[in-house]
């Protein structure tokens, strides 16, 4: 099953009241398994593109295909956000739930799962990115590195088929830059990383992008 | 529930301005310069309560938040409702500038009156204060819909059945505001017990 | 009208309001609800905008039309199974409407064409209290922090799954938004002093443009005045329809 | 003239309600002319220390000296202000007014320019720092690299003495940093970086600083 997980197909993409679109003609696809990195300079579309896909912005044209499905109208959405799972540029703007746990059993929440069950899931994700101990911590008093590994334990307890981090790594110090490389290292689901750091995408991706307005461009290193 | 320009009698916008007037210059007088900002953002946050839609069954209402408006700001509510509700006027035309007085008063009043009503009770730890923060957002929205009805009946007898109608239409929307004032105010108290202060003094 | 005085706008604005909101018969609103027209017109603002605006303004007075014409007592013209409308129900709610409208429309024409920067120093010009001009200016700036925290948040709980019901998740989870919100406004409002504070702000708004009392504004504000005092005219000749 | 700009003396600080001190007797000094880098793990008080000097915060104990004036009093860091610049770690907190260069013009408004004079310096610096044409682009929608370039020429448009950069470089592309590198070799004044990037900092600072909750420990390179 060598099935693209994401397609994009000729999209184009202009935010309202800008004087040029974002995106004109762009083709993007992502196959199973891979872990790939997204570069470009500031402004070109990264963040754009990932919302894209979670159907948070809505192209003007094209068409968007994500697990063989093509998405268009909110109701579809619904279910790639069930699948995918999206890291926010800023960590801040994940969070909102007074305490870790129940920021983390939210999603599961929404996914229909009982409380008990969905505290078990959080209790389960926290285990295992090292977050123990946190459950009655209050999300807002974190320090920044600590609320990226939160942010990512929130999205991970969704169990995701694929994530979209967006530059994970901006404002934190070495020691938490290698914790989420090993974190990283032991996900066995397909992800795209948008980062500014050549390093550490050099330790959690084989392949990388360039991201253009029109396509998002292989780079052979 | 805002109430349109034209509506109302001269007497009652007259009235009605009067009241805002006195209630702007008191929460202005507890107004220091330094808390200047932070009024401004809760003042914000009602501007924008008013654009959060909440389903209620089939149909929707959208947030008001005086109740919790009343608790942090006490007083000063008066000025930041006035303000949040002349910039409505101004941006969306919601409400307007003749009905400016009494809509201020229909929203800040409650808030005023909540504040020292639950005050006490909201400085006690668990079952209290959490029933006194629901009552906050209840009666909130309570008084709010009978002073809207007060100030049309006093217009004439003719918005009679008018009146009867806005207060049915708050009673759904003061349950949901009691629910979401409790979990704001178990959030705060959690969060940052410093923008509760107001409340101890 | 983009380039006159603020000051006299607001003043013009605030009489035409009052006394449009005053006004008894029908004679005076239909004139002002003219002059409006004529203001908007000449503010040229696009007119699918102000439109949209309207009717979005106008739903309490569709409210008011399905309940006032049936319950306002009077000589009953017309017969719908159990309900009836009264004449005079149907002129009071028209009344209404007009008057509404050209309130609104003036205030479209004349004040919210002012930058609210421009609005909150031509306040302070006309005595009103110095912080209340400052809440005022405070709060428009602190208007874009919260919108875009607000969407921010919106999305993050998109992202997550959340679907609004009719249930105890969703309204605690929308009370989760709304605290967060709040509490992440207020520090950031404190940053964004803090930022002010830095760069030298000691209490005064400076603004790049700067109003001066011109000739043009004499001979607009003359206008209104003699406009209004027409107004005022008709109002009082005319007798009380109801 | 060899007198420090800034002293720090046996300061403490701790943030009300947290269960633990920032700074404790904590000094610091700060030589006319110097480049200084700012260095330490997430949480360990860089953007603290960086407000104690504007006088954002105010120690519980302990005496600041800024320009050979000792500070205390809200009065006397107006003056500071003026004369210091800072760079908020976070470019969202720092631009306030709707456009680019109402924004810029602010600082100079401020210190009594008229607003022909003020628009010319704002102009002038927008020149300087290569953001020609950004005038009237509305501050909210920039991307996260012109943002930081915005800041950045508020914060020089007051032509200050000396200037505190809170993470300039997080969240920018490979060119904007150079970008950054290059403006801030041609300023001929003392400035201060925080940052978590090591490459950064060895093209712009000469020397780089611990932060610690007792000291501002030099590094030997
Ligand atoms: N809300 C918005 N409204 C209008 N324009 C926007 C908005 N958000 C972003 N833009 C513009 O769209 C373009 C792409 O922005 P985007 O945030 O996707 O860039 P990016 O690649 O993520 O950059 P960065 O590396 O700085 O995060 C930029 O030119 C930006 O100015
Ligand atoms: N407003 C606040 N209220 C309470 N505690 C705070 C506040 N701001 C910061 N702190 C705490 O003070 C400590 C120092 O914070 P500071 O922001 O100075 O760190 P930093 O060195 O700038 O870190 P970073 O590299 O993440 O920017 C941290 O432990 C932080 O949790
Ligand atoms: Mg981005
Ligand atoms: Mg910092």
């Amino acid at each position: 099953m060598n099935e693209p997980l994401i397609e994009l197909h000729n999209i184009a993409f202009a935010y309202p009241g800008a004087p040029q679109p974002v995106f004109q003609d762009f083709n993007f696809q992502l196959l199973p398994g891979k872990h790939l990195g997204l570069i470009g300079p500031n402004g070109c579309g990264k963040t754009t593109l990932l919302h894209l896909i979670m159907g948070l912005l809505r192209p003007q044209a094209g068409s968007i295909v994500i697990f063989g499905q093509e998405v268009k109208k909110e109701k579809d959405f619904v279910d790639v956000r069930q699948k995918v799972g999206l890291l926010f540029q800023n960590a801040d703007d994940q969070l909102f739930c007074p305490t870790v746990l129940e920021d983390i059993a939210f999603g599961p929440l929404n996914q229909g799962k009982p409380p008990a069950e969905a505290i078990q899931i959080a209790r389960e994700t926290m285990e295992r990115l090292g977050l123990h101990g946190f459950e009655d911590r209050v999300t807002y008093k974190l320090s920044g590195g600590e609320k990226k590994l939160v942010s990512l334990a929130t999205v991970l307890a969704m169990q995701p088929q694929l994530l979209l981090l967006d530059e994970p790594t901006a404002g934190l110090d070495e020691k938490t830059k290698d914790r989420l490389i090993h974190i990283l290292k032991s996900l066995d689901i397909a992800f795209m990383i948008v980062s500014h750091e050549q390093d550490f995408l050099n330790h959690t991706v084989k392949e990388c992008c360039h991201v253009h307005g029109h396509c998002c461009q292989p780079i052979t290193t | 529930m805002h109430i349109s320009e034209g509506v109302l009698s001269p007497a009652v916008l007259g009235g009605g301005a009067a009241l805002a007037v006195v209630g702007c210059a008191i929460g202005l007088k507890k107004l220091d310069y330094e808390a200047i900002p932070r009024v401004a953002i809760l003042s914000a946050a009602f501007f924008v309560a008013s654009l959060i839609h909440v389903p209620v069954g089939p149909v929707g209402a959208h947030l008001v938040l005086n109740g919790l408006m009343g608790l942090l700001l006490g007083w000063m509510a008066f000025p930041a409702i006035l303000i949040a509700l002349f910039l409505q006027a101004l941006l969306f035309q919601f409400g307007g500038l003749t009905v400016l007085g009494v809509n201020t008063v229909t929203m800040a009043a409650p808030a005023v009156i909540c504040f020292y009503a639950y005050r006490g009770l909201l400085r006690r730890q668990g079952m209290p204060a959490a029933m006194a923060a629901f009552a906050c957002g209840v009666t909130g929205i309570l008084l709010s819909g009978l002073l809207v009805a007060t100030a049309l009946i006093t217009t004439g007898q003719a918005f009679l059945q008018v009146a009867e109608l806005v207060l049915l239409a708050h009673i759904p929307v003061m349950i949901i505001e009691g629910i979401i004032t409790l979990f704001i105010f178990r959030f705060l108290k959690k969060v940052r017990p410093e923008m509760l202060e107001g409340i101890y003094a | 009208m983009h380039r006159l005085d603020p000051r006299g706008k607001i003043v013009v604005a605030g009489l035409f309001a009052v006394l449009m909101a005053v006004s008894k018969s029908y004679v005076a609103p239909l004139a002002g609800l003219a002059l409006a027209l004529i203001c908007l017109a000449l503010a040229r603002l696009p007119l699918k905008k102000v439109i949209a605006r309207l009717l979005a303004v106008n739903s309490f007075i569709f409210f008011l039309w399905f309940v006032l014409p049936l319950t306002y007592p009077g000589d009953v013209v017309w017969h719908f199974g159990p309900l009836s409308a009264t004449r005079q129900g149907l002129v009071f709610t028209g009344l209404i409407t007009l008057k509404s409208n050209a309130i609104i429309i003036a205030l479209i024409a004349l004040v919210a064409t002012v930058p609210i920067v421009t609005l909150g120093q031509a306040m302070h010009d006309l005595r009103l209290p110095d912080k209340l001009c400052h809440l005022l200016l405070f709060t428009y700036r602190y208007l874009y922090v919260f919108e875009q925290e607000y969407h921010r948040l919106v999305q993050a709980m998109k992202i997550r799954g959340f679907q609004p019901r009719t249930d105890l998740h969703t309204y605690r989870s929308y009370a989760y938004l709304a605290a967060m919100l709040l509490v992440r406004s207020y520090d950031r409002a404190d940053r964004v002093f803090q930022a002010m504070l830095c760069r030298g702000f000691h209490g005064v708004f400076y603004s790049l443009r700067t109003f001066s009392w011109q000739r043009r504004d004499g001979i607009f504000v003359m206008m209104a005045m003699v406009a209004l005092a027409e107004l005022l005219y008709l109002e009082w000749r005319m007798p009380n329809l109801l």
